[in-house]
This record gives C-alpha cells, structure tokens and sequence, in this order.
C-alpha cells in the first residue's frame, strides 16, 4: 500500500461509457490478490468542479513485470468523466493496492471455479480468472450486461474459459438474469462482482456451496481509518459487528455482512 | 521553531490530525512514522459500542465533504485496553475525543478515558444531540455546554478541551460560557451541518440524511470563527477545517490559534500530516518567523507588540 | 414546464440572477437578451446613497469567495429614476433587495421601491446590522426580523420576500417568525460569516475584515436549510447558494426551493444564467419530468403523493 | 466584450517569474485601446486548490490580422502559477476585452509622450508604445525592475523610442527610481503604469501635464455589476463619487480617482 504519481500508458473506450485505463507504476508489483481496488485522485479541469475525494476503482488485471495495471471504469459522474479525459503520459495520483481481494486458493487443486459478473462488476473478475487458470483451475464466467452496446472483454473471457454473455434485453447472448444460468454451471467455488440486487440474486441461489461476494460503498480515507464504508456483519454475535468495506473487504465471504 | 506548549500538551509541533478522520491511528501507522506528528487526536469515544449510522455514510461537495459516521466506536473501555496500547508505542501525546447523549454519558466516559496515562488532554465534543434535552445540541446553548464543561472538569483527570459546533449564531458566546466553566482550551470547528441530494434517488445522498461539512470549503468560516474567539478569551485553541497545506497551519496561528488539527485532507493525501510538518519551517523562514508562536493572533494584535 | 408562480411573481422559468451579483442589469443586458431571465433581482437599495467598504472587498476562497461589497447603492430614489427605467423595457419580473440600519430605514425604502410599477415582490435583506440595537442583525433574532417584517409588510404595495441569514443556530425558528409576521416567501440563503488572511502582510484580505462567503462551497448549507424550513413553513422558498449548472437548480428544487437565484457564478461566467435556463428542459426530460414544480420538496414529500 | 475559449499559442518565460502568454482568438479583433484588460478563468489542476475567480491581465499587445493577443504576467499566486503551466493548444475561458486604456488621442500630432512603467505594469504601455509611434508620436520610456533578473522586454522598448532601465539593485541600467528620471525628459503627455507607491510618486511629479495612470483591484465580475473594485473619487462633489477600475478604468486621468 503506497501513494504515488501513476503514469497513464493507455486510455481505451471499450464499451458504452466504458473505459480501460493502463496505469504504470509500483503499485502494480505490490498487488496479492484479484479484487483489490486503488483509491484514484482524478486530476480537476475547472475550478467550480472539481473531484475532492479519491475514487475508488478494482484492479481488473495486473502486469507486474512491465509494473501496469488495468482497471476498467464506466463514466458514472464528475470524477469518472474526468477520468475518462486523462491522456498517456499523464501522472495521477493514485493509492493502493487496497483491501482484501478474492480468494484464489479456496479452489481445491484441479478444481472448478465459477463466476459471476454484471456491469462493471465484472473487470476484477478478469483478473481473477487469469489467477486462478494460472492455478490449473477450470473456470465459468456468466457475465450480464445491459445491452449490447455495454458488453467488453467478452473474448478475453472466453479465451480462458467458458463465457455465458446475458443482456437485459436480448441483443446480445441470452436474454435474462445471470442466476438463470447458474444451476447449469459445475464448480466447486462461486465469487460474484456487479450491482447489489445481483448480488443479494447470487446469493439466494447459490447456498450450498462457498461463494465469495465483492461489495461497493461510498468510500473516505480507503483504509480503514474513516468507518465511512462500515457495514453490519450478520451475524449479531461478532465480537465486532461491522466490517470495513475498504480493508476488511471489498471481497467477503458470502453472508459475513449484510450486502447493503 | 514548531514547539508549542498548551495545557496537558507539550507538543513537538503544532500539527495534529482531527478526531475522526485517523481513528486510533494503526491504519496511518503502517503509512508513516507517528512520532512526527505533533499529537493525535483520537476518535469519538462514548460509553458505550455504537455501531453509528447507516450507509452511505459520506458524500462529496465542492471543496469539501459531507460525513455522517454517527460515532461508531468501539466504547470507552474497549479503547483503552484495545487501541491504546498501539498509541502508548509511541511519544506522540493523544489527545482523546468524548461524546455522548446525556450529561451522564459523557461524565463517566471523560472519567474513564482521562484516567489513561495514554490520554494527555481531552476534547469535548459538543455538537451531539441531547436526548434528554429533546434533541437539541449540546453546543448550541452556552448554559448547557457551560454546565457539560463544569461537569466533564470536576472529573476529569486531564486538561479538557471543548470542541465548538460552529452552527450557532454567537460562536463568541459559546466560547465565554465554556471558558467560564473551565474548559482549558477550545477546539474549533467542527462540522457545518450540510446536506446533499442525489437527482437519480432525490433522496438526500446520506441515509442520514444531513451531515457535517468539512474540508476546504468551510475555511474561511473557521478562520473567522477564531479569529473572533480568540479575541474575547484567555485559553488557546486549536484550530481545524480545511487545513491542507502549511499556508493553512500559518493562517489559522494567525486568526488566533495555537496548535491545529487536519482532518478531511487525511483522506485526501494520507501522507498530509508529515507534509505539511515538513514544510512548515521553510515557510515561516520565507516569512522571517523564527518561532510560530509568535504568529497567534497577529491578524489582530497591535503591529508593535511582538507575540504580544 | 419551466413555468412558476409565486405571490406576486409569474415567471417564465425559475432562474433569476442574485442580489449584488447583477448590479441593476444593464451590464448583463450588454451580453445577452434579459428577457430570458424568469426575473431580475436587483442590487440592495438604502434610503440614501451609500459608498460601501474600502477595497479590498473581494476575495477568493476554495469553491467559493468573500464579499464586503458594503450595500454601496446610488439610493431608492436615484434607483427608481435612473436604473428602473432600463428594466422598465424588459419583459421581465424585478425583485426589489431591500436593506437598511433601522427599521424606519427599511420601512421608507420599502414603502418607496415597491410603489415602483416595475418592481413585482420585495426582498428583504435582513442580514444588515442594526446600528439601534449594538450592531445585532436583524436577521438573527426571531422577534427583530417578525417585527421588521410586519412594518415592511404594512407599508408594502408588493409581496415580501425575506431573505434569511444562514448564520444562525436555529433557521427554523426564524424562518417561522418571518412567516407569521405576514412574510409571503423566503429567500435562502445569505452569505456565511467568513474571513480570510493574508500570509504576507498578516492582516485580513479584505479591508472589512470579515465579509460573506458565496459559491458552490456553501451549498450544502443551503440545501440543508432549505430542507428543514421547506417541511415548516407553507410559503415558497427562492433558494440560492452556489448554483451553477441546471443539475444544481434541480438539487434546490428537491430541497423545497420553488425557484432559485444564481449569484457567485455570473461572475465566473456571465453567460450562466441563460446556459442553465436552456439547459434546465433537457435535464428535467432525462428524469421524467415534465413540470419542475412537481419537483418542489419531493427529497421529504411522500413518495406515492405526487407534487403533494 | 464577449466570452471565448482562446487556444494558446505560446508560453514563454522572459523574466524570473514573468511569462509572456499568447492566445489565438475573437477576443483579438476586439480590442479598442491599448491598456484594456482580459478576465481569464485559469483551469484548476487538482481538486483541493482550483481557482474559482477569474484573473484580470492586461493586453501586453495584440496582432488582429493574427488574431492573437499577447499579455505578460509575473507568478504571484495560485492562478497565475497554474496559467504558467498552460501549453501550446490548450484552450482558455477568456472574457474580454473589457476597460477603457490608455488615451491614444491625448497626444496632439507629431507631439511627445512618456510612458513610466514599473515591474508588470510595463506591459500594457508596449501596446501603447506601438499605437502612438503609429501614430507618429515621440516615445520615451522609463521602466523600473527589481533586479537584472526581473527585466523584459528592453529591447522590444528600445526599438520603438528611446528606453531608460531603472533596477532598485542597480543590477541593470540605473539604481533609483523612475521617477528620478522624468525631469530629464520632453513629452506632451504622460502614461503610467506600475505599483501603487509608484504611482502616487509619478502623480506627485507630473502635476503640470496630462498624467493617466492605470490602476489596479481586486475584482469579481470584471465588467461593472458587482462593485468590488470601486474607488472614490478625488472630487467630493462628483455626482456618482465613486468609479469601478474594471469598467470605468482601469485607466484614469491623474486625479480623477483616489490612488489606493
Ligand atoms: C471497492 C470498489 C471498487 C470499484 N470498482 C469499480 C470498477 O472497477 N469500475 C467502475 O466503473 N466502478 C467501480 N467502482 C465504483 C466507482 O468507485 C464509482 O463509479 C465512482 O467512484 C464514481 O465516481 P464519479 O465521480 O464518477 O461519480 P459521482 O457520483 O459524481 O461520485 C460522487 C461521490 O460518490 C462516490 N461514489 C459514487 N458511486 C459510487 C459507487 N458505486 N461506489 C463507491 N463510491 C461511489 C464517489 O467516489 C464520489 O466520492 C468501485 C467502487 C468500490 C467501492
Ligand atoms: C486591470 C488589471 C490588470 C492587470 N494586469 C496584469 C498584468 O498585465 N500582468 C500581471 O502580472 N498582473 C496583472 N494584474 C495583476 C493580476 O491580476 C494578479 O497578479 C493576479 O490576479 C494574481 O492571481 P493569483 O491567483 O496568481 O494570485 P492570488 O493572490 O492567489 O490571487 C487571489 C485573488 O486575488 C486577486 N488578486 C491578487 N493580486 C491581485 C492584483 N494585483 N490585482 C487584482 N487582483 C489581484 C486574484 O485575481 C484572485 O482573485 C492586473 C490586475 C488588474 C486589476
Ligand atoms: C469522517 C469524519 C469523522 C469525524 N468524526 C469526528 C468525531 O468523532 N469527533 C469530533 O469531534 N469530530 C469529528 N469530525 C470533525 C473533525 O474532527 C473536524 O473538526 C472537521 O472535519 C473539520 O476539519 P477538516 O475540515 O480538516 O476535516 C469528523 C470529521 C470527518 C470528516
Ligand atoms: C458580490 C456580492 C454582492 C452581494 N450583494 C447582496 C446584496 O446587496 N443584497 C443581498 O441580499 N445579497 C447580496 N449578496 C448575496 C447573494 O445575493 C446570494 O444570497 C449569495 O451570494 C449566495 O448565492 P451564490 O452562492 O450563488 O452567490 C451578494 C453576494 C455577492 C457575492
Ligand atoms: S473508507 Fe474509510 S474506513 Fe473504509
Ligand atoms: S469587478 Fe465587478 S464592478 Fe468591477
């Protein structure tokens, strides 16, 4: 976890007000797991508006060796818009790696892992499926978008294993949910990313076997120190009652916290 | 050149970081070395756990933010055999930040946080609402705060400072009631109550609802805050809101206060502290200014009195 | 769909520039057709002519600036016969900004501005001083603004609007006195105390020392003001502080504005005010609506009553 | 008068701390007067320190067949900081232009004026320079600096009239003040341009000749609606009793306003 200036080798628009952004830099050797996420200072434009706080924004994929990561944004508000504008060869202050990724090794050796991603919930999977084929793992994607126009990486996915593409509205791969697609998967560990009624969906489905969910919450400080992103643990016996989104997660196992 | 010595507080250098905004201070410790900082200020302490507000918790305005944390803390006596074992590592003094619901609470949770050796002065946060009193502020009363201080005093082992809410229309007032009752020293502002509503939702952003507002934005009012204060009392302050550069720590001594505390920027830049400790002499060099005590108050002390 | 009616007031769209920000509008007038605006609100008119502050009286502040202006004005009666006449020949309603020293100031001001066939509705500015009564402002007793306001009212040939200070610990309560003295609308929020110092020479930027704080940096404080009166009282609210984009003036809508006045940023733009007007249809289509007032508190209103 | 995104076209240190900026626009065609100033909002850089406020600079000179505007700026602050860091291509929110400058009709023809210009109040007298030798006018010049270090344009002066450095140091030219020098020379009419203790010492000089002096305020609109920049009147008995410098200046006739 360290603070410093990234410089940005490339600025891509991948889907529908969808970005990848390649940062390089030292953070991108400091990264343990898939999942985790760097705390982005957007560079402001106009004086009226500009971003005060850091962004929050998964690791999609890392390259440590030439020191790049990837993330993958979709242009939501202010600092994401003035994100979308960074050019290569522009510094942004950016801090991390941050937080507790997805588990790799609860996939027993030669065995299967499912995943399950909507929207831009999606990008850190990528990096997860590439840690765990590393492994020898046989991974499933099942991956919703809204439309066809909002899908990426559909071929990147698929180049590692089977990819179940759903849209909202059927223009492209099937139409529907991705929990429709879930009881036709075999696998032996389920981690899920994208929009939180997606998540409560996976997790009413997928009950009997370990599934680990990544969680999104306004963030302050990103580390642990501000309690801005604090959520209730289920159980009521926690000694603590609360997790932190930003280091006890963002990925938790599934029915730890309350997903909120 | 950085020292400065308040009641309780022998401090290395004026610049601390704000309750709330370090928690008990492992999180920034794996960052940087404490011991450069000049204290630190804890979070809330209340009798009790709280686990604090729903989420979202915070929101982003222009040049600041809104938090509306609600005091999640694990309880006074779980901070004390918990948190401040890490704290007691170091030679930073801690400055511990009560609240409460009742004059009770926070009676009891000074009498147990300044017991602490760990604990070096106590900071009274006075912007929670008194149940009792149905809902009304303990910092928007003079009487009510003045009778808060008398109590938390006549208990407290350490010296307390009394944080003041700035959302009240006589801030001097506040002041003079609570130096009256004994506080030895003021902390000043804490947030300006603020709200935020998202067009999509058109519900406020906060499940809150409202929140305080801090960062940059709220300068100006802080600086004006002090520099009022610090006129009509005898007892220091330490001044905070929007500080995120040493320019800042040198306006806020010059309004008026003596040591300062960064909150917001902690988020922002986590390395703010040491930073602005760093540069802090070369800008008082830059100004000709060989001990930054002599900066309290110059914006309105007469030109020929020096640190007068 | 832009279209708003208020006692006194029928407007073609919300957006009316700020007091103090739009002098008596000819300078605006050189940049762009005045018609467009929903209505005009002129500079604070005194009994007599008045100077103002020594400069400095601006300076800037993070997402937000200070002012000491200091109510300089030509005086009612030069007003209504040389800078009226100008607005005479638009099609456009004028708000009136009233101020003064004493009550009888504002009551002959009052008296002479609204018998003015262009002047539409009063804004009463009672953040002013009150010189009878040691300095106070008006704007931060409950009793002092009612009382004013019942005079103002009973002299007036036009709605008042009273246009609240937020520098006070309990904006509720004034803005209920206001409103049982016969106050047909509010006007939220004045600018916040500020004051800000300059490292070099050591003193106050500005030559007043203090002035107010404008921009986007106080709105958060205003929409949380608005918030909590709008649920109170049952006249409309004209919302202002720091309102710069079409986005902004749907925030304050949901807050509980029924129209809004742009201030700080004519200054940074001077085009802002026709730009958000024209951009306000697009913005209210992208969420569905298609009359803004259906839009008024809906951030407290119950969610099944629609505009209710 | 009107409001434009201009594009620079160079940016160019030419002193310690002094910039001389070109900007490609309308704005250009515009300009009536030499001493008329523009109102810059200069982008913000990072979301913690944006300027809110324009910045009002003087027209250094101005080429309309071009359409380029050229002004000189010294790094004091914050805004002027950020616009020295603006590059070739990049675009700024310029308003203007706006004032009224120098009297170019002042001088009778085939007359003499002198120009006295002190640190960054000696640009916009070279745009006067170059209107009144159109003219035919004799130029003198008396220019004060700081120090060797903080000169510009000496040459560009000396080419138009004859050319007197003043240095406080005595680093370049001659040590002492400008105003040490304006008995020594001919001219009909006088123009004045610098720091305030400087102008008071010119008008205190030059009190047998027509004097305009260019002031400056701290303003917010820039053009005549807020009355931030409003000085008083020398005559108590003017009927207004006051002028705005943005609108009614900045340049006034010696003794019109009071210098502060
Ligand atoms: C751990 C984590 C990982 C994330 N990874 C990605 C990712 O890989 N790709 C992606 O496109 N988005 C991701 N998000 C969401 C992303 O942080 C927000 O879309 C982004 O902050 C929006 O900023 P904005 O300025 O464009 O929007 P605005 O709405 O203008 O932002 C205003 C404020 O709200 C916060 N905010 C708004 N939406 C969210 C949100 N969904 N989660 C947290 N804070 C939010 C912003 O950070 C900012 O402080 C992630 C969020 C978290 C918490
Ligand atoms: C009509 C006019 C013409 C000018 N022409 C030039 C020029 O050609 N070259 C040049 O270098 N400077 C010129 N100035 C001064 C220039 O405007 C300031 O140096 C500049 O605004 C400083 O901005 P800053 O953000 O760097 O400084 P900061 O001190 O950070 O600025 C803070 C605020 O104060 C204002 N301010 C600070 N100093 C001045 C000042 N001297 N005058 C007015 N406002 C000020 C700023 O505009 C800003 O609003 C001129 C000023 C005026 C009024
Ligand atoms: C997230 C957050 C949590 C805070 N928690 C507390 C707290 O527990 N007790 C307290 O007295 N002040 C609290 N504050 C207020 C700060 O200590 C400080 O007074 C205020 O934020 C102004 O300083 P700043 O602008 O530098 O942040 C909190 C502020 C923030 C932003
Ligand atoms: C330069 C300036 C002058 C002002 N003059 C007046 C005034 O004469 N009367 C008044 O009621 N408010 C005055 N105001 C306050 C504004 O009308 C408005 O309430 C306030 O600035 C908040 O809006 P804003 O943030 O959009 O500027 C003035 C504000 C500014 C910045
Ligand atoms: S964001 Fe600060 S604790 Fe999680
Ligand atoms: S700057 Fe606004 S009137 Fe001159």
């Amino acid at each position: 976890m360290i603070q410093e200036e990234m410089v940005v080798t490339a600025q891509t628009k991948i889907a529908d007000g969808v970005f990848e952004l390649r940062l390089s830099g030292r953070i991108a050797t400091l990264v343990t797991e898939p999942g985790q996420f760097v705390h982005m200072r957007v560079p402001g434009e106009s004086g009226m508006l500009s971003p005060v706080l850091r962004r929050p924004i998964s690791i999609c994929s890392v390259d440590p060796a030439h020191r790049e990561l990837t993330l993958i944004y979709r242009v939501v508000g202010l600092g994401s818009q003035l994100l979308s504008n960074t050019c290569p060869g522009m510094k942004i202050d950016v801090f991390g790696p941050l937080g507790h990724g997805f588990p790799v090794d609860e996939v027993p050796a030669g065995g299967r892992a499912l995943m399950i991603g909507g929207g831009v919930g999606v990008p850190p999977l990528y990096g997860l499926a590439e840690a765990l084929t590393d492994r020898g793992i046989e991974v499933t994607h099942i991956l919703g978008f809204r439309s066809d126009k909002d899908i990426f990486y559909e071929a990147q996915f698929a180049a590692l294993g089977e990819t179940v593409i759903f849209t909202d509205d059927g223009s492209h791969g099937r139409k529907g949910l991705v929990t429709d697609a879930i009881g036709e998967a075999a696998y032996d560990v389920a981690y899920a990313c994208g929009p939180l009624p997606m998540l409560k969906a996976v997790q009413n489905v997928i009950t009997e076997k370990p599934l680990f969910v990544s969680m999104e919450q306004r963030m302050g400080c990103g580390f642990g120190a501000c309690l801005a992103c604090a959520v209730h643990t289920t159980d009521a016996q926690d000694h603590k009652g609360y997790r932190r989104v930003c280091c006890d997660g963002p990925v938790f196992r599934a029915g730890e916290v309350e997903l909120c | 050149m950085l020292e400065v010595h308040l009641p309780g507080l022998d401090l290395k250098n004026p610049v601390m970081p704000a309750s709330g905004c370090f928690a008990f201070g492992k999180e920034y410790g794996t960052l940087y070395d404490l011991n450069q900082l000049g204290a630190i200020t804890i979070k809330a302490a209340t009798l009790h756990a709280r686990f604090g507000n729903p989420t979202p918790r915070v929101a982003e305005t222009p040049s600041g933010m809104l938090n509306a944390i609600g005091l999640q803390n694990p309880g006074a006596e779980q901070i004390i055999s918990e948190e401040l074992p890490y704290l007691a590592g170091y030679d930073v003094p801690v400055i511990a930040n009560i609240a409460g619901s009742e004059m009770s609470d926070y009676v009891q949770t000074a009498e147990k946080m300044s017991a602490s050796p760990v604990v070096r002065a106590l900071e009274l946060n006075i912007s929670c609402p008194n149940v009792k009193h149905g809902g009304i502020q303990f910092g928007t009363v003079p009487e009510v705060a003045a009778e808060l201080t008398a109590k938390v005093k006549a208990v407290s082992a350490k010296p307390v400072y009394v944080k003041l809410s700035p959302n009240v229309t006589d801030i001097v007032a506040m002041a003079r009631a609570v130096e009256q009752a004994g506080a030895d020293g003021l902390s000043m502002i804490n947030t300006l109550l603020g709200m935020r509503i998202d067009l999509r939702t058109k519900r406020p952003v906060l499940a809150n609802q409202t929140g305080g507002l801090s960062g940059p934005a709220i300068k100006p009012v802080a600086i004006r805050m002090i520099y009022e204060v610090s006129q009509k009392v005898n007892i220091p302050i330490i001044g905070m809101g929007g500080i995120q550069s040493a320019d800042d720590v040198i306006e806020y001594f010059l309004a008026g206060a003596s040591a300062v505390a960064v909150g917001t920027a902690n988020f922002i830049d986590p390395l703010i502290c040491p930073k602005i400790i760093h540069e802090l002499p070369g800008k008082l060099n830059a100004l000709g200014v060989s001990d930054i005590n002599d900066l309290v108050g110059r914006s309105w002390k007469s030109w020929n009195r020096k640190n007068g």
